[in-house]
């Protein structure tokens, strides 16, 4: 019990420093660098809780995905942060009030891994023991996942395809002739700045 | 024993975290977060083996594969400029 | 005969554990990167080594087993990859090394 | 055609490693996942000596003993450098006597692993390299490595 304790006040320690070290950052690519490494830790995290495959989405889209796509963005902006010298209280002031809530609001949630809390009461049992006969896929959380919740996921899937396809066809490189892109790009650059 | 190990990981991670905050030039951070990555890969099978649930390795091959294609890519888009093939 | 084993594996992890840290020091303390890199190596390739080997002795022959030998052969294996790539842009970003340079280089 | 049965082979026995079930439905998943993989492998032409470098594999184990005995052996001498603090690094050009590239890449990769010594750059069969201290330097410039990937290479 103490050992856990011991390693959730490390792993929210370092949290907390990587955070800090965000703030003080100006170089974009170090930006990136340090969350990859917040997500790892973010990861581990999850690990000390027993949320196995929440921490294997956190590896490899938190750590691994997004950081590759977030260094594709990154090739079109500049190399380092303008500095911002506007008056910044009202943004920490809320940002402290709305911690202060969140935290205050914790206090209602039931204890971490309590049998007689109202989400492991509901439908849960039902998943865990039926799971093996209905569907007989070994991992529970795959046929909750594919099956139980099968038009939920399918619905996401739509979602996040759409999603992707839309932007590709925003951001196509028109590769017929290429100058005409260009110099639309040329111009958006203008008007900008 | 393992609970011994795990400080120890810890104790190199914070070490680590110094140099990752202080690092001079970015290829120190870079090196220095691909440690933290390998001492990470330890930790979890360390606290697999410490919580008498040895499954979490697979997670800890996750991350030894992940944390080599996030280091590639970085130095790739730190050495070209961009990742995919864009002419320039 | 666990008894034997445990102490197997104390003397194991001991050994990965002071890789470790020195390691981590070698990373503060030394003077440039391409320094920097040898210490990153004891990291990944001494205490990597010796805390798997613990955990090998610990598992006996099981599944449990071969992932720790997965785990250890896709270390080593991207290891000196990434240090090389480090090492190579940092030189070709004209960084020049800390020391003396021996005949011609490239 | 033999490459890819050895691909086939080896992909297979990871899934069934990784995997722990082993009904008719997922055992079968794995095959054709196995087959389609090969598939595109073959495609993308990445089967040929250097993405599966057969005649390496009779005398590996020898090799990796070695390799294993000499990374010790230099973790021990890195740990001492560090804490005494007696580094003096030194940049120097090695040459390799290899024919094939795996065997130059499998040169150069034993170099960086292990710790004191770092190939920074490769041209053709010129490799520099970093070294933490002067004795590190010398043992890369006794050639016995080279000589031992000679060995591992054979006579391809």
């Amino acid at each position: 019990m103490i050992s856990e304790l011991l390693i959730n006040a490390f792993l929210v320690t370092v949290m907390l420093a990587i955070a800090i070290a965000l703030l003080k950052t100006r170089t974009v690519i170090f930006t990136v660098i340090l969350t990859s490494a917040y997500s790892l830790v973010a990861a581990l995290m999850f690990i000390t809780l027993d949320a196995v495959d929440v921490a294997f989405t956190e590896a490899s889209v938190g750590a691994g995905i997004s950081t590759i796509l977030f260094l594709a963005a990154m090739a079109y902006l500049p190399k380092k942060e303008e500095e911002n010298f506007s008056n910044q209280f009202l943004p920490a002031l809320s940002c402290i009030i709305l911690g202060a809530i969140l935290i205050w609001c914790s206090y209602d949630l039931p204890e971490i891994g309590l049998i007689s809390s109202p989400i492991h009461q509901h439908i849960v049992p039902d998943y865990i023991l039926g799971s093996r006969n209905d569907i007989g896929i070994p991992n529970i959380v795959t046929s909750v996942l594919a099956s139980y919740r099968g038009y939920d996921t399918f619905g996401e899937t739509i979602v996040v395809f759409t999603a992707g396809v839309a932007v590709l066809v925003l951001l196509q490189n028109n590769k017929k002739n290429p100058k005409n892109t260009k110099s639309k790009i040329n111009k958006i650059d203008k008007k900008v700045g | 024993m393992y609970l011994a190990a795990l400080i120890a990981c810890g104790i190199s991670g914070i070490l680590i975290l110094v140099r990752i905050i202080l690092g001079k030039t970015t290829f120190d951070r870079i090196l220095a977060i691909n440690s933290l990555g390998t001492i990470i890969v330890l930790g979890i099978a360390l606290h697999g083996f410490y919580s008498g649930r040895p499954e979490f390795l697979d997670i800890a091959i996750v991350y030894a594969l992940i944390n080599f294609i996030g280091t590639i890519a970085v130095l790739k888009l730190f050495s070209t400029g961009s990742l995919g093939d864009i002419q320039k | 005969m666990e008894l034997v084993k445990d102490i197997i594996t104390g003397v194991f992890f001991f050994i990965g554990s002071m890789s470790i840290i020195i390691g981590a020091c070698g990373l503060i303390k030394l003077p440039d990167v391409f320094s920097r890199i040898h210490a990153a190596g004891m990291i990944d390739t001494g205490g990597t080594a010796f805390f798997l080997l613990g955990m090998i002795v610990q598992s006996g022959w099981s599944l449990i087993t071969v992932k720790l030998v997965l785990i250890g052969v896709f270390i080593f294996f991207t290891s000196p990859v990434t240090s090389h790539v480090t090492a190579n842009l940092a030189r070709e970003k004209k960084l020049t090394p800390v020391g003396k340079k021996i005949g011609k280089v490239l | 055609m033999i490459k890819s049965f050895w691909l086939f082979v080896i992909l297979l026995g990871l899934w069934l490693l990784m995997s722990g079930h082993y009904s008719v439905l997922i055992t079968s998943l794995g095959v054709v996942s196995c087959a389609f993989c090969v598939y595109l492998a073959r495609r993308a032409k990445l089967i040929d000596n250097e993405g599966l470098p057969l005649f390496f594999f009779p005398r590996l184990i020898n090799y990796i003993l070695w390799l294993f005995k000499e990374i010790f052996n230099s973790n021990v001498g890195t740990g001492k450098a560090i804490i005494t603090g007696n580094i003096s690094p030194e940049i120097f050009i090695v040459k390799s006597s290899q024919n094939t590239d795996v065997a130059r890449v499998t040169y150069a990769n034993s170099i960086t692993l292990t710790p004191g010594t770092v190939t920074t750059k490769i041209n053709k069969n010129e490799f520099e390299v970093h070294a933490l201290n002067s004795s590190f330097g010398d043992d890369v410039r006794r050639n016995l490595m080279d000589r031992k990937v000679k060995w591992l290479e054979g006579n391809n």
